[in-house]
């Protein structure tokens, strides 16, 4: 199940929907995106904003998941993604995965956040003390995503 | 075709949507991205770096070389940095 | 933080407990082991009991705790474990970390859990149509835990 | 010395917890097992398998070579199966 909103999400009672008079889960997997001051590496954050895609975000997301549900035997599987205006603590983003073995859970979980954060059609604009600017991409994101082998659907 | 823009690729041209008719000749992406360049010059700053720009075809990336059609919905946006 | 109980735990509220107003978090990686029924691999199970070495369980999970912090850069982490007579479809043992980077906390989440499948002091009894038993430890997690190369202290 | 059984090695000897007074010819973990074996006929079938045994000493995993003395807390039991 995918969905994106502009409201928070709770992790627990997500899950917990997820697993409902599942008896056959074994492990449940998940994955909490943040928003992340970073005092350290540059200006304090104020908010943070997440443009996206109507429409290709979730048809994006639904893929996505669909190859997850492919590549591991998994018994539930859920994205969250939230867009608009965050502040630091607040929650973007939530990926639960749930299998019988541990390990489809753990690596499914990985995969899909991994491609989240590359792949999905968000856009950061960041506010800080010195004021607003876009997030460049980072080289970093795509090595993860590329480590899944995942074909990239742009040339 | 309605074309979309996003993040600073909006900022720049200034809309987040618009209804375009190009001439003809062209038929791919990468045609219209330039058409587009010469629309004004707020679109010629948002189209300079071409290479650093994504494209969607109807909701599904695509690469410059994709052909488009009368009632395509074409997005061009920057790089993700999303999640 | 370690807990050893009996009782159930909310995974939703341990996580909000170990997040409140930590802003410098970007994610939070988090896994819960759930009592399995595998029909398919032989009779149902009705119910299983984990029995556990008071004082040692304690010792070493704190030991793990601390390994995983000096391995990954963590802002926090949690292990609750339980122990007693579990039915299928409750929670067993709840692993979260988080980090300032995603990578942090997904590759300490599942370097956790690969160590308590393998080396925490428990032992699983299962109730099933056909009667009791103890259950064998399995290879196959001897090697999830050893690709961590973690040394055993056990010869 | 306080020996503690777990799982199906305490369901073979019949308790989870003893005092004993080894003599001194006992000073490894190897030797008490042997030695514990000799006790009564639950004691001996618990310990049959040695080698599929587990034991801590003072709480810490240990080697059956690892050395044993008065008031230590010696543990047996299985791999561990838990998570």
């Amino acid at each position: 199940m995918i969905r994106v909103q502009g409201a928070d999400f709770e992790p627990g009672a997500e899950i917990d929907r997820l697993l409902d008079g599942n008896t056959v889960v074994g492990g449940v997997a998940s994955f909490i995106g943040v928003v992340r001051d970073d005092p350290e590496n540059g200006p304090a954050l104020r908010a943070m904003t997440l443009e996206h895609y109507p429409g290709m975000t979730e048809r994006m997301l639904e893929a996505i998941e669909q190859e997850a549900n492919q590549r591991w035997d998994l018994c539930a599987s859920l994205i969250v993604h939230r867009y608009g205006r965050m502040a630091p603590g607040d929650r973007i983003v939530l990926v639960v995965t749930a299998a019988r073995h541990r390990q489809a859970a753990l690596e499914s979980c990985q995969f899909l956040i991994d491609w989240l954060k590359t792949k999905a059609p968000f856009w950061k604009r960041e506010e800080t003390e010195d004021g607003e600017h876009w997030v460049q991409a980072q080289a970093r994101d795509d090595v993860a995503a590329a480590k899944w082998k995942v074909e990239p659907s742009v040339s | 075709m309605e074309v979309l823009y996003f993040a600073w690729v909006r900022d720049r041209v200034g809309t987040a949507r618009e209804h375009v008719n190009p001439p003809n000749t062209v038929t791919t992406v990468g045609e219209l991205a330039q058409w587009l360049a010469t629309q004004s010059r707020e679109h010629a700053e948002a189209f300079r770096d071409c290479d650093v720009l994504r494209a969607a075809v109807n909701q599904e990336h695509v690469s410059f070389a994709h052909p488009v059609a009368t009632g395509d919905e074409i997005a061009f946006f920057p790089p993700m940095t999303g999640g």
